[in-house]
């Protein structure tokens, strides 16, 4: 087993896998940005390295620097988490010239799935249904465009490096194309460093369904069964859940098998996703791989019982995979919280969180990259955290989701969790009627309604004149204004 | 936060807040509040700097409370409640200002520059794509609101810049 | 299903039991004394009333105020939690006066199985084995001392009305008797208003295993396994955890079979506990039947994924049990954070909790009564809070739970972290080896052993001269110190 | 806290604390101290007002610190460190002085008394009950710890006490 790992990460994942690595007796090693002194994952680890500037491209994404980082605190392994060097194969094969383990999987599985548009030539031989798109690569505008003529407009433009909505643009018409794929290509080469992109045709209504699968080095595969990720905001996961209401036992199977199925057929050897969309007549049909643990990897360890962070680990240490007679038990929900104005356009807002207190209690999970006092920059993904929660069923999930969504405060930045409850309290999201276009579909004229504005008026009045002191004394009847000595007349 | 405070009779005091009048007094373990015809007797207990339980008539409400320079920030059971700290040389805090005939373009949070579309006097109709900023890896197009002329362009390429500053003039 | 529901009780259990309230869409009303104005129970209620002085025989056990704010409040249903009123068939007399139910099993089934001595009797006719001890009510000395000298000492007084090893005293000899006998009244008359108590013989190196039983008003009964509760100090649980590793497939069956059997004995018709002691040959004798919610109940919801607390509440309402199929997945354990000071004595430990911070994370809960900056009083339990962690075996769940304990801070007062974290890396604990006698055997000369005595210096010197201020700027290189103007050279 | 400061050459300053002579002086970004022959050269973050983050030789330690009137409380890595305040009158704070031949029996924390086993002037023997108190429902018996005479009792039945408070005083 590994004796220090490096996590060549930030926010919530590096938090996620340093808590992982603590109980399985491992050392931790953050790297930091100057953005980053105080960031939390800085304050988890065992140890921690500065890497450079703020900017992702000399810090987090600064191949050489982490690698001297690497060699430096003596580590044995590096966990990537998600985005940045998670799916980077000069990455892995400098940290293998210096005898280090990428957890990750071997850079063949990475290389061909990484590649949107090779992995969809893969997946052709291996009769995975696929949406037509494009299976070429192509720097030409012309080509693209008429690629797109000819399957039809709408059209989905495509990061081939990508994941995670970034270099995704819908095209309506042909007019639009060429500033939609420019923008794309500017977007993808920032998140990835590789500007190409693709074309595919655009699906009506379709759910997003990924499968959870899991390959060692010794030829075993599992899958861990579906998310159902339909809920988005511009290609952005916004909501996630397991089980899906849309699948039943059979089509479960079948899905998963054709999951494993992809995965075998890169010899994949550690834990990663195959994203499919599934249309409204049952036909599902390969989007793409995912190479990584994935950001709402926590709704399948809330219903299986298994750490996939662990097992990612144990897997890259050489252990074997031994997940027979694992079920699905219970209902999961993940809700992702921006940093984002949900009544402004869901502009991203930055800024220090000047009070923060994260829900807990039975079955709820708050997976978090901030804390009260926190200052949330620019710079980096808008995540704060993933609220996750299991239920029995998934009206108990969803009522607790909303309480745990109630109890979440986060004052002096605007985040999603009020359009996160709304979003969770829509008929639609009830009955389990979650298309892809839930978002733009149900939420497009949300109104934000507060019911307790008198209250508010009473604690600001309140706020302005409480004593400076809190707490009562034991034992004391409480008369917490005899100490006031006189009020603030003036405004403040 | 407050407009302007007077002592009223008995200890009382007024204040005006955000347009309405609002009477209140200390009591032994709380405060009495007035307004709009409506009337709190409310028991209040600090907890700490951001928190104080409020109870009205047997209802408790645990309020979460925190300022900046520019709002103080309420977290009422689930709700937020943002009142903004008037200042004395604007009202209240707006995104992107637009007066009759005129859009000056702020920028909506602090940023990147990725794309200036226009140059100083350019014709510019209403829809047209005027900046791209980017922020959190996400990029977001600013379009014009009014046909007319680009007046002022007060940033360049790759320019970083902060929240509220005015970026681009457009009047009719 | 109730509209609204009164707690009478205080601490971690109503805060537990609001919880669950509020996911169910129930109305919650709390009550306090003049020392829990700002207690968390409060500040988590939709409602909150005020019902007397600290002292519990004039709030938490005063009846009828208690029912005159439930009528005030017009709540349809009151959950007792533990300890104060919740085994007290008089209160639950008075809320049937009232129209308004009793969140626990009906009357006859409190006064048969609270009477610890009457309940010996029905699990003799049962057939349930017994550990030798008195079957009779007697108030007089000389009794209680033939009886003791019959069995033979060591023997064990315990209160009749008792629980939670308040009024439970060990006698070695004779002569300790009468003091012991006395000491025990008084302390059963403070917790359960009834001074009645027994004598049992006294085992050696027993294990405590009970098992959580379930009956509806249907007639339908079910347990949900076991919880093992060895590790005791002064009869107070300490650790608990389930599975236990001393039990078989065979004879958790057998267990569990007679542990509804007493259940069904009593029309048990909510949630219970049914306790034994289990000795080394694998026999196993009653100890006692507790009819409410029980403090480690958390540890049974980890495995079993039902939540005890809302299945109570379902079945007050009427509703039927439905926990087919319900099985034992993974590893539970819960450490009781106790305010006292390990390191003189296990002393009460009283105060405010200067700063407090909770440890969260996948698989970890903490079932809490107080917060940062909370006032813990003399007056009540000295219970802070239940940390509970889930994993995917004994060892996985064991060190979840020291790296729990460490996450844990609590300053300004005492808490019994730092034991639980030296008993959980005890051998003994390790091997399973976990036996009544415990802590007076393992943990006797505990030692504390701080390793980090040069950082602590460090940050003494740290904390008092660094500014004032904490945070820094965005995009700003770190220098914390160009804000200090100059330091304090005098001594503070 | 200190017992006394001095400052030494180029800006450094020497604070003897718990016998221990400790220098140290500012740097860039943090702190430079040494003491028995060791030296820290740490970087240090105020998180907030109960948290640092301390890095040495990349090594980590996030310390939460709080004080009252007694004591300074440091949380390293899941262990407690108290450090008390000197005070004029007192040198550190103990729960049950002994000195020879005399017992100052002071309450080990708040709470009520139970029982008083004793009188002023009688004789008891080491291993008599002297008082019962009782603190979140559970009682504590406390003993003589010599042989000798009942000098002082301040305290009867009933009594609600304060830590520390000299309950009963026993001498040779």
């Amino acid at each position: 087993m590994f004796h220090k790992i490096l996590i060549a990460n930030r926010g919530e994942i590096a938090v996620r896998v340093i808590n992982a690595c603590r109980e399985m007796g491992i050392k931790t090693v953050a790297v930091y940005s100057d953005a980053d002194r105080a960031s939390l994952h800085v304050l988890k680890a065992d140890e921690a390295y500065h890497i450079g500037p703020p900017s992702p491209l000399e810090s987090y994404l600064n191949q050489n620097k982490i690698i001297e980082v690497c060699k430096r605190a003596c580590v044995d392994a590096v966990h990537p988490g998600y985005g940045f060097l998670s799916e980077n194969t000069r990455f892995a094969g400098l940290l293998k010239q210096n005898n280090i383990t990428f957890i990750g999987p071997n850079p063949t599985a990475i290389e061909l799935m990484g590649d949107k548009i090779g992995s969809r030539k893969i997946m052709e031989k291996a009769l995975v249904p696929l949406v037509p798109g494009m299976t070429s690569k192509s720097e030409s505008l012309t080509e693209i465009a008429a690629f797109a003529e000819k399957i039809g407009f709408p059209v989905l433009i495509k990061a081939s490096a990508g994941g995670g909505g970034k270099g995704m643009k819908i095209v309506e018409k042909a007019e639009n194309l060429k500033d939609a794929v420019e923008s794309a290509q500017r977007e993808a080469l920032k998140a990835f460093g590789d500007d190409t992109v693709y074309v595919e045709k655009l699906l009506l209504e379709p759910r997003h369904i990924e499968f959870q699968i899991l390959g060692d080095k010794h030829g075993n595969y599992h899958h861990l069964f579906e998310r159902e990720c339909s809920i988005q905001r511009r290609y952005q996961k916004v909501i996630e859940e397991t089980p899906s209401t849309a699948l039943t036992p059979e089509l479960r199977n079948k899905m998963g098998e054709v999951a494993v199925q992809a995965a075998r057929s890169v010899a994949y050897d550690s834990v990663g996703t195959v994203e499919f969309l599934l249309d409204k007549d049952g036909s599902f049909y390969f989007l793409e791989m995912n190479t990584r643990i994935q950001v709402e990897h926590p709704i399948t360890e809330m219903v299986t019982g298994v750490d996939l962070v662990k097992t990612q680990i144990l897997i890259a240490a050489g252990e074997k995979l031994n997940l027979d007679g694992v079920t699905q038990k219970g209902h999961a929900i993940e809700c992702r919280v921006y940093a984002e104005d949900p009544a402004n356009n869901f502009l991203p807002s930055s800024g220090k969180i000047l009070f923060m207190k994260e829900p807990a209690g039975l079955g709820v999970r708050n997976d978090c990259g901030v804390y009260s006092g926190a200052t949330v920059t620019v710079h980096y993904d808008p995540i704060l955290s993933k609220l996750v929660v299991w239920g029995e069923d998934r009206e108990a999930a969803r009522k607790k989701m909303l309480t745990a969504l109630d109890d979440y405060v986060v004052l002096g930045i605007k985040t999603s969790i009020p359009f996160l409850r709304d979003c969770l309290k829509h008929d639609a999201f009830i009955k389990g009627r979650t298309y892809t276009d839930f978002i733009p579909k149900n939420m497009g004229a949300r109104v934000v309604q507060n019911k307790h504005h008198d209250k508010a008026l009473c604690a600001a009045v309140i706020h302005a004149h409480a004593p400076k002191q809190a707490g009562v004394k034991q034992d004391q009847v409480l008369t917490p204004w005899q100490t006031i000595g006189n009020w603030e007349i003036a405004g403040r | 936060m407050a407009d302007y405070w007077e002592l009223g009779d008995c200890g009382q005091m007024k204040q005006y807040f955000l347009d309405k009048e609002i009477e209140f007094n200390k009591t032994d373990n709380g405060f009495h509040i007035r307004f709009d015809d409506q009337s709190f007797d409310i028991d209040v207990t600090k907890i700490d700097d951001h928190t104080y339980s409020l109870i009205h008539q047997g209802e408790g409400f645990t309020v979460y409370a925190a300022e900046d320079a520019a709002n103080t920030y309420f977290h009422i059971r689930g709700e937020i409640h943002t009142f903004p700290k008037k200042t004395e040389s604007q009202g209240a805090v707006s995104i992107d200002e637009e007066t009759a005939g005129e859009q000056s373009i702020t920028a909506p949070m602090p940023g990147k520059i990725v794309k200036v579309f226009v140059k100083a006097g350019e014709k510019v109709i209403k829809g047209d794509k005027v900046i791209i900023v980017e922020a959190m890896k996400m990029e977001h197009e600013i379009l014009a609101k009014l046909d007319g002329t680009v007046k002022e362009i007060n940033i360049k390429d790759g320019d970083l810049v902060d929240a509220l500053k005015v970026l681009v003039k457009i009047v009719a």
